[in-house]
């Protein structure tokens, strides 16, 4: 029995992968990359949260005197993770942006498969 | 280079701008207490850049935003973090010395002067995304002028 | 302790940069100089300790202890250096110096140059954190930081199309490649519950599941694409002609060998150990059957080889000969880590593995100096087409001495550094399979068709477009001689330095007696 | 370590080397029968299978084949497969993400079958 939120971080993960081999815009490209990397961070999260005893887990902020005695906590790590995987997503989205206007600059197109000068 | 954005869309930004700023700013000051933290209170807050961009133009924009400066600040930035991450060098990198014996930031856990480190580097990192993302953001609405 | 100043001195050289480009036009450039000087002296120091004490030294990040407060296993980041990585990151350094000097003079009339030199600092810090990093997902941060920094310096030059074309794959497939690699970390970690790679080790023996395949499958996919393995090289011959020729030289030596080969080594040998599996299959216990994994890079490798060489013949773009014979040279340090991998706690695979380590080593020196001296055209005659620079012989000698140089070591003649690497790896893989050393033997006649070709158009007749061409300036050729003599001085002494460095590297990576493992067990205490 | 097996060793190998060497001079035989460019548009015909377009003083190589045809078959081989190999190298992005999942798949397959 798989939980459900792991079938939807893979079938986001072969979404983004089907652009990929099907999608020719540089922008549904780019929009494929981010939504596998949304599906492995569904994936990372989905880790930390299990029920414990059939009681939800909170979230693992330490305020002092609002957390229920006994309440369970939801994995820090994964949340740690995902936090710096989504930082690193969003270095790689902004140079696939300035490297996508660029080749529009040079190219007059965003049509991935006319990009192919370099071969052989 | 005269912005196209109406009366209406400017006087929102103008009323909105300080509001997003100032939440942002909450979010990077309490990044150790609650939900959120450097980066996406810098993210919030470079936020009400983009809307500033949009809201009254690239050449506004340029006018009040200096690259270099910029640049810099997001240097200095990740220099704080790395001279707050070297402070506990004699026992570890990233040591938190400050909140086991440090003379600031080791109050009681639960209260905003507490967390070692943590509130410096926050802040740090807060005007290092900002300052990164409004670059990169300017740099990219600039982009489209090539042919001018 | 000096090893996190070994990610501390670049850190803070790419931060300063913009601030340090403020004060004045020359400066940012003696600073690059200067941090990457200082990161040498740094790794030099800590491949000297690790040398000499024969120890890996476990540094936690935060702590004096990786073991958290109240449990018994490893909560911590930890940085775990042994004589495999400290020599990769006294490479790293080493290479990184000399390209960063060559980088005075050949990326002299570019604009933007503070965003360079904070770049190419990125991507030493990148690499150098890469070899130290005892962490799994500390590893996949370290690839990623070096990862986009090599994709925005592929693209630096954004006024012409070559450099962007080639950023764009290089770029998506790339970032392809690194979410399959973190899709193996979340799997790992969801299965085993720590990140450590010791202990992640140490886990895995105990439960071996079908999870843990699927995430080794994942990273040998991931790391092939970064070390340019065939089927997927072809964002290597688009990238590294494209990139301006210092940066090819880092991306060539360094880039596919410490984001790939070395990270292949690492999880092969430091997570999933070939001896820890075969001894527990030895008992019937459930374990991964690593001689699958074996002949998995002993496949790549032959297709790599292969293809990579006989690819090269044909090129007429000098650097993109270069680059096929950079993806070629990958197949054989490939094939000693695959036949390191089948032949475990044998004389074969131990000389094999250690071939790997040397020829990594060598393969850095020869490719950084290749691809210097093909900048050096580049810079001087203006074009890299091989039809069009025949007779460069008597108007730039120096150069043409330094590829000379070059040439012989990366095809491996006896008196120059490349020949004891490659003999080794001929040996130990006719040692485990005599069909293996024939393909070698293949793929390095391939390599000597093409470097003649390049050597008879360097020597032959003048053409026209050479007749203003003349030596570049001092901050260019200082680095290739550098690259010339350290060539020619571990070519003369190749025995003693594979038995004095080489094979304890090789050691030490294969930790017949997990030597990787006790060092965090130590902390733990006889769990 | 060199005993009396290794000589039996190096027996095997020889056959193999014999059979292999076999078997390279048959492919050749075929495939160095036809023609081969010299110039433009020249042709010569090496091995006359077609005996109206044999040119004057090629008549006697008329089925034979000798080390030259083992050499000119190899040549061709070799040209074909770099002719392969770069027909291979499109540039197109799709390509180059096929390959990668193709890898990835093999490794996937061989980890879960035999692993």
């Amino acid at each position: 029995m798989i939980p459900l939120q792991f079938i939807t971080a893979f079938l986001m993960v072969f979404m983004g992968i089907y652009a990929f081999l099907y999608k020719r815009n540089l922008i549904k490209l780019i929009l494929a990359l981010n939504l596998i990397d949304a599906g492995i961070h569904l994936l990372l999260i989905s880790l930390g949260y299990r029920l414990e005893n059939g009681i939800l887990p909170t979230a693992p902020i330490y305020t002092g005197y609002e957390t229920l005695k006994g309440t369970p906590m939801v994995g820090p790590i994964p949340q740690a993770l995902v936090l710096t995987s989504i930082v690193i997503g969003v270095c790689v989205l902004s140079l696939a942006m300035a490297l996508t206007i660029n080749a529009y600059r040079h190219y007059g197109t965003l049509d991935v498969n006319k990009l192919r000068r370099l071969r052989g | 280079m005269k912005s196209d954005m109406g009366l209406i869309v400017k006087t929102m930004a103008r009323a909105t701008i300080p509001l997003i700023g100032i939440f942002g700013a909450y979010v990077v000051s309490h990044g150790h207490l609650t939900p959120g933290g450097g980066f996406q209170g810098g993210a919030t807050i470079a936020g009400a850049g983009v809307l500033f961009i949009i809201a009254f133009g690239v050449g506004e924009a340029k006018k009040r935003i200096n690259k270099s400066l910029y640049s810099a600040l997001e240097g200095l930035g990740g220099l704080v973090f790395l001279g707050v991450a070297m402070l506990g060098l004699s026992v570890a990198f990233f040591y938190n010395t400050l909140w086991h014996n440090g003379p600031i930031f080791n109050g009681k856990p639960g209260t905003l002067l507490s967390a070692g480190y943590l509130p410096i580097m926050n802040l740090a990192v807060g005007l290092k995304v900002y300052t990164g993302l409004m670059s990169a953001v300017f740099a990219i609405a600039l982009f489209r002028r090539w042919r001018k | 302790m000096t090893l996190p100043f070994l990610i501390i001195i670049p850190l803070f050289g790419a931060f300063s940069m913009p601030i340090v480009s403020l004060l004045g036009k020359k400066i940012k450039e003696y600073w690059a100089v200067i941090v990457s000087g200082a990161t040498l002296a740094v790794s030099a120091k800590i491949f000297y300790t690790v040398w000499k004490t024969n120890e890996i030294i476990l540094y936690t990040l935060g702590s004096d202890s990786p073991i958290g407060k109240g449990v018994k296993f490893p909560i911590r980041i930890v940085w775990e250096v042994d004589l495999f990585g400290a020599l990769l990151a006294l490479t790293i350094a080493f290479v990184g110096f000399l390209a960063v000097i060559y980088s005075l003079g050949y990326m002299k009339h570019d604009t933007g140059l503070e965003k360079y030199y904070t770049l190419i600092l990125i991507l030493e810090l990148g690499m150098l954190g890469i070899v130290i990093t005892g962490d799994i997902f500390n590893f996949y941060v370290f690839l990623e930081i070096m990862s986009i920094a090599s994709y925005a310096l592929v693209a630096f030059r954004n006024d012409t199309w070559e450099g962007i074309e080639a950023g764009i794959k290089y770029m998506f497939v790339g970032s392809l490649a690194s979410s399959f690699i973190l899709l193996g970390i979340a799997l790992l970690y969801g299965q085993y519950g720590t990140l450590t790679m010791s202990y992640l080790a140490i886990k895995i023996a105990e439960n071996p599941t079908l999870v843990a395949k699927i995430a080794l499958a994942f990273f040998i996919g991931g790391l092939l694409f970064k070390s340019g393995a065939v089927p997927v090289h072809m964002w290597l011959a688009d990238a590294h002609p494209a990139a301006p020729s210092s940066i090819s030289a880092m991306l060539s030596g360094l880039v596919i060998k410490a984001g790939g080969v070395y990270a292949v080594a690492r999880i092969v040998f430091g997570i999933f150990n070939p001896g820890l599996h075969a001894y527990l299959r030895a008992f019937n216990a459930p374990a991964v059957n690593m001689d699958v994994i074996g002949w998995v890079i002993v496949f790549f490798a032959c297709l790599t080889l292969l293809v990579g060489n006989a690819m090269a013949v044909v090129q007429t773009d000098m650097k993109r000969l270069f680059a096929f014979s950079s993806v070629g040279q990958i197949g054989y340090i490939l094939l000693g880590i695959g036949i390191g991998t089948l032949a475990y706690g044998t004389k074969a695979g131990e000389l094999a593995l250690a071939g790997a380590i040397y020829h990594i080593v060598n393969h850095a020196l020869i490719k950084a100096l290749l691809f210097l001296v093909a900048g050096a055209v580049i810079h001087q005659v203006g074009t890299k087409n091989l039809n069009e620079l025949s007779g460069l012989a008597k108007k730039m000698p120096l150069t043409t001495f330094s590829f000379v140089i070059g040439a012989a070591a990366i095809i491996g003649l006896p008196p120059l550094n490349g020949f004891a690497s490659k003999w080794i790896i001929y040996e130990s893989s006719a040692m485990y399979n005599p069909v293996l050393a024939a393909i070698a033997v293949v793929g390095t006649v391939f390599s000597l068709a093409a470097y003649t070709r390049v050597l008879f158009t360097f020597l032959g007749r003048e053409s026209d477009m050479i007749k203003e061409a003349k030596e570049p300036e001092k901050s260019m050729i200082i680095p290739m001689l550098i690259l010339v003599a350290v060539i020619i001085v571990m070519g003369l002494l190749p025995w003693q330095i594979s038995d004095k460095i080489m094979v304890p590297t090789a050691r030490m990576l294969e930790q017949l007696n997990g030597e990787y493992i006790m060092a965090l067990l130590k902390f733990i205490g006889g769990a | 370590m060199f005993g009396y097996w290794d000589a039996l060793y190096f027996l095997y190998a020889f056959l193999i080397g014999l059979i292999i060497s076999y078997l390279l001079m048959k492919w050749a035989e075929k495939v160095s029968m036809g023609t081969r460019r010299t110039g433009d548009g020249t042709k010569i015909y090496i091995s006359g299978e077609d005996q109206d377009k044999v040119i004057p003083h090629f008549e006697h190589l008329s089925g034979y084949f000798t080390g030259r045809h083992v050499m000119w078959g190899l040549i061709r081989g070799v040209h074909r497969m770099f002719l392969v190999f770069r027909r291979e190298h499109t540039g197109l992005l799709t390509d180059y993400v096929a390959y990668l999942l193709i890898t990835i798949a093999i490794v996937l397959g061989a980890l879960v079958i035999g692993g």
